[in-house]
């Protein structure tokens, strides 16, 4: 883990969930300064809009590209610059292109810092699911996300803690198809966040409930920090 | 022997069509397709591909194919047999899905950076490689897994094609290729794993207009040159200084 | 977390220095040490880690020195335990031939191709490869063989140092870098294959000076820069146009 | 092979064995149009002398080039470039730069159409051997020779038939240490060509002597060819 889960779990009880906006910034917050970040597609590539200019934060995206800029507008965008979710994106000074090869050697080689994927479900272990519903009907579609969820040294999640159905998405074990094993740093939810680095899940942070409340929800025992 | 060819003509589909037939390419083939979404993808060469007329191909590319054009339209016209992609399930896949479901088409899906190495792999005469990504996933089953370094690895073996269909920015007059900016991605990787490779470049530049040290794909993995700015009004002027010496076309 | 940290000081010694003191480096560490001859090779960073004293080395180099200075003089000051390349034996190898008859180093040999693909695969996260270089030979002796698609491969592991240590061109500001001709050999592929990666350049040139379609190594394997332009009068000026941005060093 | 040996044998009787030069005047002679080569270090480095112009052959070293130019001399020598035996050479327009696993990625790939090395000795079966005496004081020193042997689609040998010891370098088996198993294609030398391609050894041509008197100073069986 490169952000150490040392401090003591905090129980943000005054305040209610976090907007999808928030969890985005508490994401940013604990990425490090300097380090590399692919973003996924969908929610997390929301996180970009709350990293601070000065934290130096590189962004990667598997197309085939370092030092990624913003999105593109207007007279900006250009069909040949685009990210994995084929946005149109920008050039800041210091970018560098490469081919596919070496785009996901990047990553399978560890040298991506963190990667920040949404999923169907994360387990007690850090198991990751996000690619499948398992449907029998569904045309199964991987992209990037196994490379993705093996290659970072550390794998952030952001997701709903609960599905429509009212289901919970961190699980003693992953009943959908399994993205990676034992992959996941950090399950960042719009009530809590959790580590699932080690043996045992840890809550680091919780807004707008408690640990016990939570316990009382969830399947896997939960542990404080500190 | 594999010196470059290049086409040109009256308009983009006939050059296209003569680079397609020259290619060798028939029914039955494994044809690898470049690009991420449309950006690289080779339409004018897919085009060609559709008016050549193979069919039962084995398709290699990242997607299935975006709306009506492109790969989409060469599984429409039922010239694909398989696809082995990434990703073929997008919001515009509707004529994959549709084929897919009738069992019309059979898919064999392929972790993005795994393809991409399969073939570097093909392109570089690595027969078979470990790799940690999809261990213990519906992906890995039945594959060789190795525990390496204390790490499960999953065997994964070269992919190659019998042609390849890529498209480039700009060629110079020998075959050497620069891409522009993400629209790289897979073609380098499949002018390499192709035994025959076909790229449409938006221009061809005289040989020593391009610097030796930016070339991305070197002139002996290009076999097809397809210049488009010959038939098209879409090409802006060379930005690189043109040397006296023509394109050895 | 690992944004590169730039060295420069009042001579190349101290730059050089500074850099190795920053790397990490200690006693029985594996050193990927650039260079083909005498191009590409760092000498100016082989001389720091002399002054550095780490020893019982393992080496990982194409050649195993020539002459006196550069590798040779790592040898002949005792800090090699092992030496891992293709070509030890030059004519002007005398260092490294004495050493190696008194039996006080060890050499593995390894196909010059395999050498470059086995760190090639450390630094892309493959753990092995089956390879169909040096089958049937002394050097594949004891090795895992397999037959695939006919063709006889032997299995090959990657190959990783805990510091790599090589020469480029030019860096931007944030370590970009830029080879010069056949001086780029082994530099891109050992900065993948490092754990910390050590490189001396001719200079530094601001942000933005680069074509981001022509850097050859992306930023991310770089962590120390030696900027010898500070400190010798042997670099020319740049022939990219400087921006108004200065290098973030 | 690039060059079917249909073409009957050829017994230049009316004159002596070829000189060093001639040698690699008929290996150029040898290598079709258009090729891609790699010669390796010493003596097939002279081919190039002898490769026409107009013929379009392009030559590779495996240091990272495609498309290298004759040698420099004068102003032109420049230490970063450089063929494989570290000679300084020159840069025509066409040519491009790549890094040493590109380099021998081209070639393991079988992308050269020719290569050229020299030998210690060749088998009857097209073994290679020439990168280790097998002395048991000699320093072993491999560089590319292995992967040049396997790499190339042809492999062509330059060397004397013969050793200074008298001994023939065109044997039943090697006795020397394996550079390659399989993988020579002709064998070039002053006073025949052989094609080691097939299951049998043929003579395609001979200089100063006729393949009767090679026939008999071999202990391989010979075949002519058409």
């Amino acid at each position: 883990m490169s952000t150490p889960s040392t401090r003591s779990t905090v129980e943000h009880l005054d305040r209610g969930p976090l907007s999808r906006d928030e969890m985005a910034a508490v994401v940013a917050r604990d990425i490090p300064d300097g380090s590399f970040v692919n973003l996924g597609i969908g929610q997390p590539t929301s996180v970009a809009g709350h990293l601070r200019p000065e934290a130096g934060v590189v962004l990667h995206t598997e197309n085939g590209m370092l030092g990624m800029g913003p999105e593109a507008h207007g007279d900006e965008v250009d069909p040949d610059l685009t990210n994995a979710g084929k946005v149109p994106v920008t050039e800041p000074p210091g970018a560098a292109y490469f081919h596919h090869a070496d785009s996901f050697a990047m990553m399978r080689g560890g040298h991506l810092d963190v990667c920040v994927l949404g999923a169907f479900q994360v387990s007690a272990s850090g198991d990751l699911a996000n690619w499948h519903t398992g449907a029998p009907d569904a045309i199964p579609a991987v992209g990037g996300a196994m490379d993705l969820a093996n290659g970072a040294k550390d794998v952030f999640v952001m997701m709903t803690l609960f599905a429509k159905d009212g289901s919970a998405k961190l699980v003693p074990t992953c009943t959908y198809p399994l993205t990676g094993v034992g992959c996941v740093s950090r399950v960042y939810t719009e009530v809590a966040l959790f580590d699932v680095s080690g043996p045992e899940v840890v809550v680091l942070e919780t807004w707008g409930t408690s640990v016990d409340d939570l316990a009382a929800r969830l399947d896997v025992p939960l542990h404080r920090a500190g | 022997m594999s010196r470059t060819q290049f086409h040109s003509g009256v308009t983009a589909a006939e050059a296209a069509d003569a680079a397609l037939a020259a290619s060798g390419i028939t029914s039955g083939m494994t044809v690898l397709v470049g690009g991420f979404g449309m950006a690289g993808m080779p339409v004018d060469l897919i085009d060609a591909l559709i008016r050549h007329g193979a069919d039962e191909l084995t398709v290699v590319s990242n997607n299935a194919g975006n709306g009506d054009t492109g790969l989409a339209a060469l599984l429409a016209a039922g010239r694909v047999r398989k696809v082995v992609c990434s990703f073929p399930r997008q919001h515009d896949s509707w004529v994959f899905d549709g084929l897919y479901r009738a069992g019309k088409v059979e898919l064999e899906v392929v972790p993005q950076g795994t393809l991409a190495e399969r073939m570097r792999a093909a392109g570089a005469g690595i027969g078979a490689f470990f790799c940690p990504t999809g261990v213990g996933t519906l992906l890995a089953e039945g594959k060789e897994t190795r525990v390496i370094d204390g790490r499960d690895h999953v065997l994964e073996t070269a992919l190659r094609g019998d042609v390849a269909l890529i498209k480039a920015h700009r060629s110079d007059g020998v075959g050497n290729l620069v891409y522009r900016k993400t629209a790289r991605n897979f073609g380098p990787v499949m002018a390499t794993a192709g035994a025959v490779t076909v790229v449409q470049v938006d221009e061809v530049v005289p040989t020593g207009a391009l610097d030796p040290e930016a070339v991305v794909t070197p002139r002996i993995y290009v076999d097809h040159v397809v210049d488009l700015s010959t038939t098209t009004g879409q090409t802006t002027a060379p930005t690189t200084a043109p040397t006296t010496e023509e394109p050895q076309a």
